[in-house]
């Protein structure tokens, strides 16, 4: 298993200049790499390597940094290995090339990504509509999007439930744990 | 004949005694509550006995039970099928969800109150109900069809442009055939 | 003069005055080419007598028209379907190309089979039986180089098919010294053995391969699928009668003299339960409605070809009964689809659909049809089949009864494909603007279905003269016995149940389409074919959720080792098989001088060898 | 005058207890099951009720004039086969329709009313009801060969297409089909199970997949008169069963206890029976079924 995973970072480091790789327990490796690097790292990984599978794209909305990151999370058969391929976007300008030609399923997990954080993809197929229905307001899992104050401005409410408690201020009396910094804001 | 007072009166018990014992129910399954309805209708608690059993189609369907949550996608089509169902016809809202939006209420494509978009008859609160409560809120409607209040399409009728206004305002692309009873 | 020459000399006056018309006006050949048509109906019917004939002799061969009244059965349906069909052609055929050439063909080929049934000599007999042949053939070819191969198919089978007869007819002329048909068959039951062997399978091939027997039929579903809709309805519902025609006659006439006749009979009987069964799979794996409806005319000849093979009066009246039902149905079917290809261009299932509110007329009458085609009663194709099962029974005929009903079965597959790949379904933007079939077109189709509607009640008119013509065939009169006391045609025309169940058909029908229309009449509403119960999705408006790709998929799977070899890759195996086999003969023919002088060489020997053996 | 009178009386007397005791039949069906599985059950009675319900439905639609035609054309087959087949031995109380050859205008009116529905189906739109009829048509060919064969081994046998014919047979011998021609009854009795289109073959409106199929778009007033006519036919066929391989009855409680032991067996099959593919259907019914149908036409032909 070591071998192989040094083996594999060996082969991504000299083959790719501008990567760093971060070893983890089990199975995983982490690379991470520049935008424009990313169609190439995966038909590396593909192709070369034996990388037949991927198993999903991820992005995470960095939002103090203004930045998104974009995960490739691929697997072989053959070596029993995960790779994460990490790369970071434009939270402004978020565009990034799109791999449907490596993998056709990517597809859907672009166009989920367009919907839910308007990331454009350079030459999305089918980019209509894909999991919101009729959505006009900004992408929702942004997470300068305030979900709350949509829903109350958009949905009606039944009044009755303003005093009712949170759950997670049930959790903090019964356990005295303390809320992270990112969920204070939606502290009621 | 049928327009006598007394005769009117003998088959509207008849016809009520019919509607409160034949109810097929077409379950539509959102959110979590759809798991709730196998054990409702199998052996352990068996709804048949009620005379309630599941219509597979809309048209054939009396009662439209909606079992969690709805999201706006969902909300459109819940509506397009309650209008496609014949009259009389029933609307059950079961779960927290369908009350106040449960555990959704913040959600920013999730509806919070089922009776702005469209008329319940019987609530089943609970998160989720068990096969008792929903037993029970069958029974509730039957009591409510004997004594003829489960009026809700008839109020959905008569109140269609309210509903419709509500309606839009969630499904802003609203490519429907009219619904004109 | 005699009126069988005036008949003749005005078909082909108007057959050729239609195709020099063409050259001056398109609306005076269509008059022309409609009044030849209804003329000589009018004429046939009205001055030309059962028994009428006329002599006369061709440099000595001594020839003979006339019309019996086994012939008149057959000429109702060539004459009513010409006339049928020669209204609907002229408005069909409005625009297109070469029509001179058409219409001159249509009546050749009308006139060749009012031939056939008038010669009772075998010379012309064959004669006009290559004049059909021919005429038909150019009919196929019309539509231009696509359908050359559907037309070379058609002209080989009917060549062996005439090569057959050609080769029986010497032999008759050879031992009897006349051509007449009644000298052959007073004649036949003294031939030799060899004799009443050959001759009927001689004859058979020549007329199983117009009546699309099995295995003769490959040619029979593109040649009627590739000709124009306006012929093909003659072609499939007169033109293949020919060969039952035919069939009925040797059957009547060699079979019944046979020394041993069984394996005869049930070899045709069950050819034709074959040729039924397959057609109807094929039919039903068919995706373009003209296929189908070819197929579904093999099938439905294969029933009458089975009815004729048995033999028994109350199989002969079946299949008679069920030519003329299935003239009629095939017909309406092909005007129908004929009608169609005219409005909306294509004849494929999956590209038309939800035509029922804009061709109401044509779907009255293709459901009409479907409905006789089906044998469902109370329409005419349910008197035939009933007849027929009757005399399968009891005749003790049981498997075939059982292979007959599984094609009728099965049958109902591609009867509700039909109807449900044209006219139901949801209605589709595209097809907005498709109106119905002018006039000319419908009033056909709809004489049609109401005849068959009518002959459905009362069989009696169609029955009563089979039943004269089959006199004229040496079978006794069939009213009065059995069947006809069954109690469904007591008496022809008189029937003592099959009246009262139309009544109770039609009256329950009645009865509760009311309680459905009145109930409730106010609440009832019409909805569009789009606003379905699809888990409250709509479709939208270019979205058509019709259900036509791989209708039977699961039917074909279960039945698929039936169908899997083909009769047309046999025939491609002959041909390629000849192919080589003369090419290898070939080699013979080396060019080459010496090697021809070394042949004559061996030849000699040969001869020299074998002298006494051979000539001593 | 006087005769139609009669029949049409004949008519309503027979549609009145085969509508009734068709739909009491339907409603054990149900309560048998849920006994199977444990179940308490619906009472007896509950097919009355949504028989009622159905017609008590205020509004109903339609898609055109073949789906408003469609239960009509069902009616037929159920209204016209229990005019033909007779009730009771000897015509009595319900005159009928009976004569030489009625068996194959029951074959052949059997498929008018499904044919009929089927062009409604069509033309209702909905992909479902199509994939259904085309279920439905190739199951019908089918279970349509055993019986048929089972049929011909006792048309043959007797020299008879006539139903009556076969009763007094029957009568006259004392001995029931069933017994005497043991082959021909277990062939046309598999083929009831298709007939019946209860489990294993209801893939034609399996409601998990088909949405109900047929009659997915039929709702009140519609799906009224084709439950009725369900029922009514139903007990048509059980009837036909009874006359032909069980000596007819005397009297309606014996037709009754001899339709209903007739209507245990596609039931109780239905209960512990999971679901076939169409096309495993139709092998199913040309395999043993039809095995069966010819060995009753070889007992026919030889003894």
């Amino acid at each position: 298993m070591e071998e192989i995973k040094k083996a594999a970072i060996e082969k991504i480091t000299t083959h790719f200049r501008e990567v760093t790789a971060e070893q983890h327990n089990g199975n995983r490796v982490d690379f991470f790499i520049g935008k424009e690097e990313i169609p190439a790292i995966l038909f590396y990984l593909k192709d070369e390597m034996g990388y037949n599978h991927l198993s999903h794209i991820a992005c995470v909305d960095w939002l103090e940094e203004k930045e998104f990151e974009i995960v490739y999370i691929v697997w072989s058969y053959t070596d029993k290995i995960k790779i994460f391929v990490h790369t970071r976007v434009d939270r402004e300008n978020p565009v990034m090339d799109n791999v449907d030609m490596i993998w056709r399923q990517a597809n859907t997990y672009e166009r989920e990504m367009k919907e839910m954080y308007g990331i454009e993809f350079t030459g999305l197929e089918a980019p209509e509509e894909f999991l919101l229905e009729d959505w006009e307001g900004p992408p929702p899992m942004r997470r300068d999007f305030d979900t709350e104050a949509y829903a109350r401005e958009k949905y009606w409410e039944r009044p009755g439930r303003e005093d009712a408690r949170d759950v997670r201020e049930t959790i903090i009396e019964r356990t005295g744990e303390e809320l992270p910094d990112f969920a204070k804001k939606y502290k009621r | 004949m049928i327009n006598d007072k007394n005769s009117q009166k003998i088959v509207d018990i008849i016809q009520n005694f019919a509607r409160q014992h034949s109810i097929w129910v077409l379950a539509y399954g959102t959110g979590c509550g759809a798991i709730e309805i196998p054990p409702t209708m199998t052996s352990r608690y068996d709804a048949e006995r009620l005379g309630v059993r599941g219509a597979a189609t809309p048209r054939q369907a009396d009662v439209l039970l909606i079992t969690g949550y709805l999201t706006t996608k969902t909300l459109k089509r819940v509506i397009r099928v309650y209008e496609q169902m014949q009259d009389p016809k029933y609307v059950i809202g079961f779960g927290s969800c369908t009350i106040n939006g449960g555990m959704y209420w913040d959600s920013y494509n999730t509806i919070k109150a089922l009776d702005r978009y469209m008329p319940v008859d019987v609530y089943i609160n609970g998160c989720m109900p068990r096969p008792e409560s929903v037993l029970s809120g069958f029974a509730k409607l039957q009591e409510l069809i004997q004594a003829g209040k489960a009026d809700g399409a008839k109020k959905y009728k008569e109140n269609l442009e309210w509903y419709r206004t509500n309606q839009k305002k969630v499904i802003p692309n609203w490519h429907m055939p009219e619904y004109n009873w | 003069m005699n009126m069988i020459y005036i008949l003749f000399s005005l078909m082909f006056g108007g057959a050729i005055l239609t195709f020099l018309a063409h050259k001056v006006s398109g609306l005076l050949r269509d008059i022309l080419f409609v009044l030849t048509i209804l003329a000589s109906t009018v004429l046939f019917y009205t001055k030309i007598h059962t028994g009428d004939a006329v002599d006369f002799s061709i440099s000595g061969l001594p020839l003979q028209w006339g019309i019996n009244a086994y012939g008149r059965i057959f000429s109702l349906i060539v004459l009513g379907l010409g006339v049928m069909a020669s209204f609907y052609s002229v408005s069909y055929m409005k625009g297109k190309e070469r029509l001179g050439y058409f219409y001159f063909n249509f009546l050749i080929s009308l006139i060749s089979m009012m031939g056939i049934l008038m010669s009772h000599d075998l010379v012309s007999f064959f004669i006009f039986w290559e004049m059909m042949t021919w005429s038909s053939y150019f009919i196929v070819i019309y539509n231009g180089k696509h359908v050359q191969r559907s037309g070379i198919n058609y002209i080989l089978f009917s060549a062996l098919g005439a090569y057959a007869m050609l080769m029986a007819i010497v032999m008759v002329y050879a031992h009897t010294q006349s051509l007449m048909i009644q000298d052959m068959m007073q004649a036949f039951p003294f031939f030799p053995v060899a004799y009443k062997v050959w001759l009927p399978i001689l004859f058979l091939t020549a007329f199983g391969v117009k009546a699309a027997m099995m295995p003769l039929h490959v040619w029979a579903p593109d040649a009627y699928s590739d000709s124009p809709m306006a012929y093909t309805s003659v072609f499939s519902g007169a033109l293949s009668k020919m060969g039952i025609y035919g069939m009925i006659i040797v059957f009547v006439t060699m079979v019944n003299y046979l020394p041993d006749d069984t394996w005869f009979r049930e070899t045709i009987a069950w050819l034709g339960a074959i040729t039924a069964i397959m057609g109807t799979l094929w039919a039903i794996a068919q995706d373009d409605a003209r296929k189908l409806l070819a197929w579904s005319s093999v099938a439905q000849l294969g029933y009458i070809i089975t009815g004729v093979a048995v033999g028994t009066p109350l199989a002969m009246l079946s299949a008679l009964f069920l030519s003329v039902m299935h003239a009629l149905f095939k017909g309406t079917l092909f005007m129908a689809v004929g009608a169609i290809e005219k409005q909306t261009g294509t004849t494929k299932f999956n590209e038309v659909t939800g035509l029922i509110r804009k061709m109401p007329w044509t779907f009255i009458s293709s459901l009409l049809a479907i409905i006789a085609l089906a044998g469902i009663p109370p329409l005419g194709g349910f008197v035939g089949k009933w007849m027929l099962y009757e005399s399968l029974i009891n005749s003790n005929h049981y498997i075939l009864v059982i292979a007959i009903f599984f094609a009728s079965t099965s049958a109902f597959l591609y009867c509700y494909k039909f109807l449900f790949g044209f006219f139901l379904g949801q209605e589709e933007k595209e097809w907005e603007q498709v109106k119905e079939a002018p006039a000319l077109m419908v009033l056909p189709m709809l004489i049609m279905a109401t005849l068959l509607l009518v002959f459905g009640v009362f069989p009696g008119i169609v029955l009563n003269p089979i039943d004269l013509g089959m006199q004229t065939l040496g079978f006794s009169t069939t009213a009065g016995t059995f069947w006809s006391m069954s109690g469904l045609f007591n008496e022809w025309g008189n029937q003592v149940m099959l009246q009262p169940l139309v009544y109770a058909i039609g009256g329950t029908f009645l009865f509760f389409l009311i309680l459905l229309t009145v109930k409730g009449f106010k609440e009832t509403r019409y909805v569009t074919t789009k606003d379905i119960s699809s888990s409250g999705e709509v479709p939208l408006e270019h979205e058509n959720l019709t259900f036509s790709e791989g209708f039977y998929q699961p039917f074909l799977r279960a039945v698929w080792p039936v169908m899997k070899r083909r009769m047309m890759s046999y025939y491609q195996g002959f041909g390629q098989g000849m192919e080589a086999f003369f090419d290898y003969l070939r080699r013979v023919y080396s060019g080459n001088g010496q090697t021809y002088a070394i042949y004559v060489l061996v030849f000699v020997v040969i001869l020299l060898l074998f002298k006494n053996s051979l000539f001593g | 005058m006087k005769e139609i009178l009669y029949y049409t009386w004949g008519a309503i007397v027979s549609f009145v207890v085969a509508f009734s005791v068709g739909i009491t039949y339907m409603g054990l069906n149900r309560k048998i099951t849920a006994r199977v599985q444990n179940r308490y059950g619906p009472p007896w009675y509950q097919n009355f009720i949504d028989v009622i319900k159905l017609s008590s439905k205020k509004t109903s639609i339609h898609h055109g004039v073949m789906q408003h035609m469609g239960p009509a054309f069902i009616m037929v087959t159920s209204v016209v086969s229990l005019l033909v087949i007779p009730i009771l031995n000897g015509n009595k109380f319900f005159p009928n329709l009976n004569f030489q050859g009625d068996l194959i205008f029951l074959l052949y009116i059997m498929v008018f009313g499904p044919l009929g529905m089927a062009l409604g189906a069509g033309q209702t739109g909905n992909p479902n009801s199509a994939i259904g009829v085309t279920r439905g048509l190739s199951q019908m060919a089918g279970f349509e060969i055993p019986w048929v064969m089972a049929l011909v081994a006792l048309m043959i046998q007797y020299k008879t297409t006539s139903i009556v014919d076969l009763m007094n047979v029957q009568v006259e011998s004392g001995r029931w089909l069933m017994f005497s021609s043991p082959f021909a009854f277990l062939a046309a009795v598999m083929a009831m199970l298709g007939m019946f289109r209860y489990a294993p073959f209801d893939i034609v409106g399996a409601p998990q997949e088909l949405a109900s199929g047929p009659m997915s778009e039929n709702g009140g007033k519609y799906l009224f008169v084709m439950m009725s006519a369900g029922s009514v036919f139903a007990f048509a066929k059980l009837t036909l069963y009874v006359d032909i391989f069980m000596g007819g009855a005397d009297n309606l409680i014996i037709l009754v206890v001899k339709t209903f032991a007739l209507y245990l067996i596609p039931m109780l099959y239905g209960i512990t029976s999971p679901r076939y593919r169409t096309e495993q259907s139709v092998r199913w019914f040309w395999g043993w079924p039809s095995f069966f149908g010819l060995l009753a036409i070889l007992q026919a032909a030889l003894f």
